[in-house]
């Protein structure tokens, strides 16, 4: 019954705190609007989010959301040395392969979707098998190194949250 | 009344024929008859008291504030006339029971010769000269159809439509005339005009008036110049000819020319306009008659040469030349009808009217001939019968009458007029009757059956009783209508033997010898006439009219093209120049207002926007680039609103652009993605003047305007006042537009329905079996396409970005009263937020998830709308009264409950469902063009165990 | 900041009438739109220019911009949006029955068919 | 207290401004369109990021309201930047790039851009839906 | 005081980002340029709302600057589906 | 008291449209009994309408119970009813037309989309707003794309891409002329306006003056006035041919609404505007009758000669309007009265032709038709209506018109009477090509089709109504001029709405 009335208990919460955000005011009022609209909207919404993903460890999850803020903290300044301090010609881009062992659509997202907004790399793309991830370098000297950078920082704490 | 119902009687017989038709064509003809027969005899009824010298008159409210009314009225001249028209009338349609034949439809014919029939009945009786044109016209009308009776003869449609358009000219100026008339006078009544002769010839308008009176009159009858469509009339059955051609259409000129006689004749405009076209058309249309081998087209120019004589006897403007045109008319009338019945029984029986292979008929048909003898022995002025009687005094008048300094070309060209009136009368019978059997006719001719001559035989009897005993006869009619025509009492004295010495007795000698002369050296004659060129009627006509026709097509289709360019520049030259001319000719006074400093941003942003603005000008070519730009003006335009405290106004424009950018993609996908070059520099430079001239205007407007006050106080004081206390709502803008003005939005988002229901339901015609449909089945896509089309990361963020989204929809919605947002935008906030998904996933795949019936939607939407402005009825106020509450529920905080909310709601559905709506057109297109449906949410999926290597393990590749 | 606005409107109308002019359906639906945004955005400026006074009722405001004009606006763009539309969906409905997406038409040759 | 908060706030802008136009000027000076991909996705985050936290804070410590929604478009921008970029590489590898100018996948399959059979993967339903 | 001019520095910073952008957009190369010009440029245009309602102390401006990301990122992945492949909600 | 029914023509069918979409749309004959009586029903509404205007001189109807001039009213007056009541016949004949002739069946939401017509055009009508007239008028118009385009084809989509692009710019000069009026006078509804304008200072008198003339001139538009006439023949000539018979009132909203502002806020005597309109006004109407008429005489199509004879009606119109007074006005009213019904008349026997011949080109003629006789007899008789003939009231109208003008009298009854000539030749040539020649053209056996009895009836119905009103041309001008009095007077439409003192 409750897993029918709340079909993505996670995305029923993100909604109530979204909710609470939008009116930008605390009252009760909009505490049951909120209650009502985080149990509607998933429902209406559910059709399209067929196997939704567990997040099994929500601590390790807070941790990665922390990490990767700061990531991109430090990705916004080394971006900006290379675009300020750069010549053109000793900037070295790359395109890197990265093969990951996630499987699950909304972890691999998540992977892609960090890999974009930290240090001077953008996913542009995925293999057919969805086994391998295209990364473009903005400066790579060494593309080992940050493929496995990836793996070890990222894809790993992915693997606990997700699997 | 009793004028009104014989004017209305033969419209009310042209109703009968069509349905006696099915009884046979002999209680057709009795039928018709009758009526007729009836209406002659409440004339007859109404004759005593006419003939006394009274008028009777009925009188019938109909427009008394354009002063046309039915008014009706009775003299002599009106008897006269009415009395020819239903007496021939009556024999017409016994003479057409015989003539026409099995095939002909008889009812079409009886119906549209009653119609004929009432509207010259209406002329002659009408007492307002509105309703006589009125009548007037119908008789163009209702002759053009008998005309052109025999549709599947080429000279009847051209004969008809040629006799149409003359008299229908002449008729058009005669309205012309007659409303000049009835301004003078400040009367449209015919009774009250008589009585204004002095008032009417000494006005600035007279001679315009009489000038366009006289061109309908002088069509209609057939006058020089307007003599040529006659002839070709003469296509028409015979019966037709005989009616309208002899006796009655051709003389409703004459009708009116007498009927006005009282307050247009006297003066020496009239006899010298008048006067001369009757000499000349009597002349020149006798000698025609003599050399036109057709036996109708004869008798044809005979009768204008009559009509001619009998309007240069009007054209006199003395009571004795008028009475002897009334007594002419009656003359006429008789031997003239007569004769065309005799040709048509001739033609009837022989199969052709061309002299040239008749003669000889004499013994073949014996009563024929005697009735075309007498009545054609009369039209030459022979004595004693009666034609003799009105050209013997019609010549004493001429001889009397000077053209201007000259006292003798009058009479000498009448002498030369009958001379011809003689040659053609005799040469009618000779060449007819006389002379041996021949035995090449087209077909054995004898006599027909009595049915077929009596009415010729009753008006040749006429011809003679009146020729014998004129004053008994027809003198007491003469006088009635002559006084009539004249206004003072007539009292005609008509006599064989004028004496010795009456110049009339010699004229008539001379035209008789020279007449039988001319006859004599006919032949001689005759191949000089056809050696000499003549501009032949209908080839003049077609010279004018046909030319006209395809210069007017060539200008209507050269304008009227289908270029939509050239429309626009003049529309928008012809706005401007309007515009310029509207303020050019008012006072402006420099407004005062104080100017805002330019600061940073809204400069910068200005600058954008004249960038973007100029680039989309210069690369319009490129589609998609112009889409980027667009999306870059919409944003300027956004923040130009946001700026100018118009935050509900940013929040729409963005919305509405984002939307309209994505269909205009949509499109795009199947259209060509490159506009062509197609115009010259010269053209694109004309193009951008054109553009830019507008442009300046609407700079200058604006500029004017936004330096300037509001002259009054604006009426947005009250909505400011009012929003909170009587609307309920702090937007002003919003309660504006679900309150104040809510009846604006419930149009407009009927307009937004129905774009839907206009899209959806041309997708449907695109989509059925056609060169459309036939064009998406073979459609290529012009751009190479990318691999997977539904990329994993957009689907996987749309999972949370949706609902996101849907709910910021339903915020904007609900605060929309009291803060920026509203029913309109968060309806288009949700449709965006569904085309998210439907691009994350694929339109057919999120439908089949999920189906709603967007048409549902949008009617509901619509029905909600109304069914809150309807809801005040019931509170017994009017539509769209909203009320609102606030209430307080425990343990909630006091909350506003509005019926404007509900309303909202309405127009959130339909923006809603129109949006989704449009789409799925788009995307049932495309699915036509054979794009598939995908199953799954997207392409690439590693935890389903579908990916390529599953596949090669399991040899499917 | 009221010669930028009228500046830019005019600009806006003339890009707006230049495409109109052009001979192919989408140049001429774009500059639909444009004129549409010009005179949306007279439409406002007939309110005059008013900055950082929404028209939102609060009994401290100092004073309001026009809400009429900008409710007026609303409705005008939602209509224009609903006509951009269906000329959108017409026109390539006419280039899908065409093969062309021309915009003038030659009466005299494609007149006379049976509807 | 206040005197601190506006520094912050100010250092706040100031952060925002400087990489907000350090994006827009690496979209300038960079070399290729995959390199000019990183700075404003990057770069104008962080500086939309600034200017949004210092909106807040303005709003808590001048106003004295707890204005979180900023935070929300924050995240959104955060959440739909990767998507951006993905597409918009996608796209410049579809209409510029040459595959033989990529490195291979290394697991044999193609990347999903050029893969032109990959919606055989997919499975698909050919008849048209009745509305 | 210090804070207006904090605020002015950010006005004309990204104003002048958006200035770049444009100037970028008809330079680019390609359509994705071109695309993520006019995507940068939604994104200056968003901070300059927010800093806006900084200045006039309203909150008011909140909507706009959502509904503008909202919008840019539509339009940015609509146009750039369309240049994948035509059909952006085949 | 309030009455309600003044709405009634705008929500009956709004919501008879919404339900047909809701509840009817699979099902045509649902919708066309339901259509049917909606538009019987409208009928019925419309005569209780005149009915009322009849009795009580202006009546306002305050939408949301919100004074003028700050909501927005309706108001019915004599002019605002007898439009509802000429829209609400001619919606009947037209609807049983496109029954009786499967038109409603060859595409989709016919029915739907022509009650949000009718709503349109109703509510372009009643309103007493200017702004709300916008609306309105974009209800109708949108409503009228989707009819125009109604079945689908090459020429028509390409033809209704034109109407559309055309109007939205004719559109786009309404929102430039009532925003410039807001923004000087500062009010939206109708009658305040004509108050606030006898008043208005000096140095607007410019401004305001470009507005009224971009006013009229949308008006114009849609009225097909010279020069911006040249939308009409493509778009009525390719539209079906019961929409193009519907489309015969839409015209007439261009003159009502030049009658409507003309006589009450800009008519002569206003200082800000004097005669500026109707000097605009006048050459423009002689043209375009002109055009008109010329156009009628070289039409290639029976399609573009009913679409010519169109133009020439409201150049007749026009040149009555253009007078201002009274007296003209009641005549300009006769006059669209007729030529509403006549023209609509004109277009179905097109369509009456056209579906039963290869073509509808007035350069070659085909072989008979069935119905032949019966269908020339419709054509002779229209004919005769359009061309203004007698005995039907083109003629009546005609002289009306002429009278009204009779100060112009040279050179207006030159022109009517000049175009008249064009008319009666264009019509006598195609009629000849179109029924007569058929018989010369070989085979007499007249094609097959099938009967379409209530089209019949519908063509008949409209010729009735013009004999009804040639009958009864008296208590109709009684009505129409105390009608076209009230409209310039003015007096009773400004105390119907109530103004507060001094605004
Ligand atoms: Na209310
Ligand atoms: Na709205």
């Amino acid at each position: 019954m409750l897993q029918r009335l709340f079909p993505h208990p996670l995305l029923s919460l993100l909604l109530f705190v979204t909710w609470m955000l939008l009116v930008n005011t605390f009252k009760i009022g909009s505490l049951v609007m909120a209650g009502i609209l985080a149990t509607v909207i998933p429902l209406l919404t559910a059709a399209y989010w067929t196997n939704r993903p567990k997040v099994r460890n929500i601590p390790a999850f807070a941790a990665y959301v922390l990490l990767v803020l700061w990531d991109i903290i430090i990705a916004n300044i080394q971006v900006a040395k290379i675009i300020l301090f750069y010549r053109s010609d000793q900037i070295k881009s790359a395109w890197i392969p990265v093969p990951i062992d996630l499987k699950t659509p909304e972890a691999i997202t998540l992977l892609a979707g960090t890999i974009t907004m930290t240090p001077g790399t953008v996913t542009a793309d995925m293999s057919s098998c969805g086994r391998v991830l295209l990364i473009h370098s903005l400066h790579a000297p060494d593309p080992d190194a940050i493929r496995d950078d990836i793996k070890s920082r990222y894809e790993a704490r992915l693997k606990r949250i997700f699997e | 009344m009793s004028l009104a119902l014989i004017a209305a009687l033969p419209f009310l017989g042209a109703l009968l024929p069509g349905l006696m038709i099915r009884a046979g064509k002999n209680a057709c003809a009795a039928v018709t008859g009758s009526v007729t027969a009836l209406a002659l005899l409440l004339l007859g009824l109404n004759a005593p008291a006419v003939l006394r010298g009274e008028v009777v008159q009925t009188r019938i409210e109909w427009i008394p504030s354009l002063g046309l009314n039915a008014n009706f009225f009775l003299d002599g001249l009106g008897l006269l006339f009415a009395g020819l028209i239903l007496g021939i009338g009556l024999l017409i349609i016994l003479y057409a029971r015989f003539y026409l034949s099995k095939s002909d439809p008889m009812g079409q014919f009886y119906t549209y010769l009653m119609l004929f029939q009432g509207a010259m009945v209406g002329i002659v009786l009408s007492d307002n000269i509105l309703l006589l044109l009125i009548f007037w016209e119908l008789t163009s009308l209702s002759s053009f159809l008998l005309i052109g009776y025999w549709k599947h003869l080429p000279e009847g449609r051209q004969g008809a439509r040629m006799a149409l358009t003359v008299t229908g000219a002449g008729g058009l100026a005669m309205i012309a005339g007659m409303m000049i008339l009835g301004n003078i006078v400040g009367s449209y009544d015919l009774s009250v005009i008589l009585q204004n002769k002095e008032l009417i010839q000494a006005s600035d308008w007279y001679l315009p008036a009489l000038i366009l009176i006289l061109l309908g009159c002088f069509t209609k009858s057939a006058q020089f110049p307007f003599h040529f469509w006659l002839p070709h009339a003469m296509a028409a059955p015979t019966p037709v000819s005989a009616y309208l051609h002899s006796a009655t259409m051709v003389k409703a000129g004459l009708f009116l020319m007498a009927r006005m006689w009282p307050v247009l004749a006297g003066t020496p405009e009239w006899f010298y306009i008048v006067a001369t076209a009757g000499l000349v058309t009597m002349v020149m249309a006798a000698k025609i008659a003599l050399f036109k081998d057709d036996l109708k087209a004869l008798l044809a120019f005979s009768t204008v040469s009559h009509l001619g004589l009998i309007t240069m006897l009007l054209g006199f403007g003395t009571v004795e030349a008028a009475t002897v045109a009334v007594f002419h008319i009656i003359n006429h009338a008789t031997f003239k009808a007569a004769l065309f019945m005799s040709a048509g029984i001739v033609d009837h029986e022989a199969h052709t009217r061309d002299l040239k292979r008749l003669g000889g008929l004499r013994t073949l048909m014996p009563i024929t001939f005697t009735i075309a003898t007498v009545a054609a022995l009369s039209m030459a002025g022979i004595p004693p019968l009666n034609g003799f009687l009105s050209k013997e005094l019609m010549l004493e008048e001429a001889y009397h009458t000077a053209w201007g300094p000259n006292p003798w070309v009058m009479g000498l060209l009448a002498t030369i007029g009958a001379l011809f009136s003689v040659a053609y009368s005799f040469r009618f019978i000779a060449h007819t009757f006389l002379g041996p059997v021949r035995d090449d006719y087209p077909h054995k001719p004898h006599d027909p059956g009595f049915g077929m001559w009596a009415a010729p035989a009753f008006l040749a009897v006429l011809v003679i009783v009146i020729g014998l005993m004129p004053m008994t006869a027809s003198a007491w009619l003469v006088n009635a209508a002559a006084s009539a025509v004249t206004g003072e009492v007539v009292t005609a004295k008509i006599t064989h033997w004028h004496g010795l010495y009456a110049p009339a007795l010699w004229m008539s000698v001379a035209a008789v010898g020279g007449g039988l002369m001319l006859l004599g050296g006919h032949k001689r004659l005759m191949a000089l006439w056809n050696a000499t060129p003549r501009p032949e009627a209908k080839a003049i006509f077609d010279a004018i009219v046909e030319p006209f026709a395809a210069l007017s097509r060539r200008v209507t289709d050269a304008m009227h093209d289908g270029a939509m360019t050239r429309y626009v520049a003049i529309a928008t030259l012809a706005i401007v120049a309007a515009a310029y001319y509207g303020f050019r000719t008012g006072t402006h006074a420099a407004g005062t207002r104080e100017l805002m400093p330019v600061s940073i941003v809204p400069a910068m942003g200005w600058l954008a926007m004249v960038v973007a603005t100029v680039a989309i000008m210069v690369f319009h070519r490129n589609r998609l680039f112009t889409l980027v730009l667009v999306g870059i003006l919409g944003l300027m335009i956004a923040g130009t609103f946001a700026y100018f405290s118009a935050p509900d106004l940013a929040l729409t424009q963005i919305s509405v652009e984002v939307a309209a950018v994505m269909l205009m993609l949509l499109a795009l996908n199947f259209l060509p993605k490159q506009t062509p070059v197609e115009s010259s520099a010269p053209r694109r430079a004309w193009d951008l003047a054109v553009a830019g001239i507008a442009g300046i205007g609407v700079a200058a407007l604006s500029y004017a305007l936004m330096t300037r006050n509001f002259a009054y106080d604006s009426i947005a004081a009250y909505h400011i006042a009012n929003a909170k206390p009587g609307g309920g709502g702090t937007n002003i803008v919003n309660v504006i537009l679900v309150d104040f003005r809510g009846y604006d939005t419930f149009g407009e988002i009927i307009v937004l329905g129905i774009a839907a229901l206009v899209i959806y339901a041309l997708t449907e015609a695109l989509l059925r079996g056609g060169p459309a449909n036939d064009r998406l089945l073979a459609w290529k896509p012009d751009q190479k396409r990318a691999g997977d089309r539904h990329p994993m990361m957009l689907v996987v963020a749309t999972r949370l970005i949706l609902p996101v989204a849907l709910m910021v929809g339903v915020f904007i919605f609900l605060r929309g009263h009291n803060l920026p947002g509203g029913g309109f935008i968060a309806g288009l906030v949700v449709s965006i937020a569904l085309i998210m998904q439907y691009m994350a996933s694929g339109f057919a795949w999120t439908q089949r998830r999920q189906r709603f019936d967007y048409h549902a939607i949008i009617a509901a939407g619509v029905l909600i709308a109304a069914a809150t402005g309807i809801g005040s009825w019931l509170a017994g106020v009017p539509f769209m009264t909203t009320n609102f509450a606030y209430i307080t529920l425990w343990p909630l905080e006091t909350f506003e409950v509005a019926t404007a909310a509900i309303f909202d709601l309405g127009v959130f559905l339909t923006v809603l469902g129109a949006v989704m709506l449009t789409l799925a057109s788009l995307s049932r297109i495309a699915i036509r063009t054979g794009e598939t449906v995908n199953t799954q949410p997207f392409d690439i999926d590693p935890s389903e165990g579908r990916t390529l290597d599953d596949l090669d393990a399991k040899g499917a590749r | 900041m009221e010669l930028l606005l009228a500046s830019a409107l005019g600009l806006l109308t003339t890009a707006g009438l230049y495409l109109i002019l052009r001979k192919r359906t989408f140049p001429v639906i774009v500059g639909l739109t444009l004129i549409s945004y010009a005179v949306n955005v007279f439409i406002f400026i007939s309110g005059r220019l008013v900055s950082g006074l929404p028209p939102i009722y609060n009994p401290a405001a100092a004073g309001y911009a026009d809400p009429l004009p900008q409710a007026l606006v609303l409705t005008a763009i939602v209509i224009s949006f609903g006509m951009t539309a269906v000329i959108v969906m017409m026109a390539l409905g006419a280039f899908i029955e065409s093969g062309d997406d021309k915009v003038d038409m030659n009466d005299k040759d494609e007149a006379g068919t049976t509807k | 207290m206040l005197l601190i908060a506006e520094y912050l706030i100010a250092a706040l802008l100031v952060i925002g401004g400087i990489f907000a136009v350090i994006g827009s000027f690496g979209l300038l000076k960079l070399r290729d369109t995959m390199q000019r991909l990183h700075a404003p996705t990057k770069a104008t985050t962080v500086g939309v990021g600034s200017a949004l936290i210092a909106s807040m804070a303005y709003f808590w410590l001048f106003q004295g309201v707890i204005s979180w929604h900023e935070l929300l478009i924050t995240l959104f921008l955060l959440l739909t930047a990767p998507i951006t970029a993905n597409f918009l590489a996608k796209a410049q590898m579809h209409l510029a790039i040459a595959e033989k100018d990529l490195p291979p996948s290394g697991v044999g399959t193609q990347w999903a851009t050029y893969d032109e059979e990959l919606r055989t993967v997919a499975p698909t339903l050919e008849d048209q839906p009745k509305s | 005081m210090i804070l207006d001019l904090a605020l002015n520095f950010a006005f004309v910073c990204f104003g002048l980002g958006l200035l770049l952008n444009l100037y970028r957009l008809f330079t680019a190369p390609g359509v994705p340029d071109r695309i993520l010009a006019l995507d940068t440029m939604v994104i200056n245009v968003i901070a300059i709302v927010m800093l806006f309602g900084i200045k006039l102390g309203t909150g008011m401006f909140f909507e706009i600057a959502l509904l503008f990301a909202m919008t840019g990122f539509i339009s940015t992945v609509a146009f750039c589906k369309f240049l994948l492949r035509g059909d952006i909600i085949e | 008291m309030m009455s309600h029914w003044i709405i009634a023509p705008v929500i009956l069918p709004a919501v008879m449209g919404a339900l047909l979409v809701l509840l009817m749309r699979g099902d045509l004959l649902l919708q066309r009994i339901f259509s049917t009586a909606a538009t019987v029903g409208l009928l019925g509404i419309a005569i209780a309408l005149v009915w009322g205007a009849t009795q009580t001189p202006a009546e306002v109807y305050f939408l949301g119970n919100w004074p003028a001039p700050f909501g927005i009213v309706l108001v019915l007056d004599r002019l605002s009813a007898l439009m509802v009541l000429l829209t609400a016949l001619l919606a009947i004949a037209v609807q049983l037309y496109a029954i009786g002739s499967n038109w409603d069946a060859r595409g989709r939401h016919f029915h739907a989309l022509f009650q949000f017509q009718l709503m349109g055009i109703c509510g372009a009508f009643l309103t007493g707003d200017a702004f709300n007239l916008f609306v309105f008028f974009e209800v109708l118009l949108i409503a009228s794309y989707g009819l125009m385009i109604h079945g689908g084809g090459k020429d028509r989509l390409r033809a209704g891409v034109q109407y559309v692009a055309y109007n939205l710019i004719g559109s786009t000069l309404f929102l430039f002329a009532l925003a410039t009026i807001y923004g000087i006078t500062g009010t939206l509804n109708i009658a305040d306006l004509a108050v606030k304008v006898q008043t208005l200072p000096e140095g607007e008198m410019a401004l305001f003056r470009v507005a009224a003339v971009m006013l009229i001139l949308v008006f114009a538009v849609k009225g097909a006035l010279v020069p911006l006439q040249f939308w009409l023949p493509g778009t009525y000539a390719n539209a079906p041919g019961p929409v193009a018979a519907l489309f015969a009132v839409m015209t007439k909203i261009g003159a009502y609404a030049v009658i409507r502002f003309g006589a009450l806020v800009l008519p002569p005597e206003t200082a800000a505007t004097g005669t500026l309109i109707a000097d605009l006004l006048m050459p423009a109407a002689i043209v375009t009758l002109l055009v008109g008429a010329v156009g009628v005489l070289g039409a290639s199509t029976f399609g573009r000669l009913a679409a010519f004879a169109a133009i020439a009606s409201m150049g007749t119109a026009f040149i009555a309007i253009a007078a201002f007074t009274p007296q003209a006005t009641a005549a300009a009213l006769y006059y669209i009265i007729h030529s509403t019904l006549a023209g609509a008349a004109l277009f179905l026997i097109a369509d009456l032709v056209a579906s039963r011949r290869a073509h509808d080109r007035l350069t070659e003629a085909l072989p008979p038709i069935a119905g032949t006789g019966l269908i020339a007899g419709l054509f002779m008789a229209t004919g005769i209506a359009v061309a203004g003939m007698p005995p039907l009231s083109g003629f009546i109208g005609k002289l009306l018109v002429m009278e009204a003008l009779r100060d112009q009298a040279a050179l207006i009854w030159s022109v009517i009477l000049g175009a008249s000539l064009l008319i009666i030749l264009g019509f006598a040539r195609a009629g000849s090509t179109l029924f007569w020649k058929a018989h010369a053209s070989g085979s007499r056996e007249p094609a097959t089709h099938r009967p379409e009895g209530l089209a019949f009836v519908a063509t008949f119905g409209l010729l009735a109504g013009l004999v009804v009103l040639t009958v009864f041309s008296g208590p109709v001008m009684t009505w129409l001029e105390e009608a076209a009095r009230l409209a310039h007077d003015g007096a009773d439409y400004i105390a119907a709405n109530r103004l507060p003192e001094g605004n």
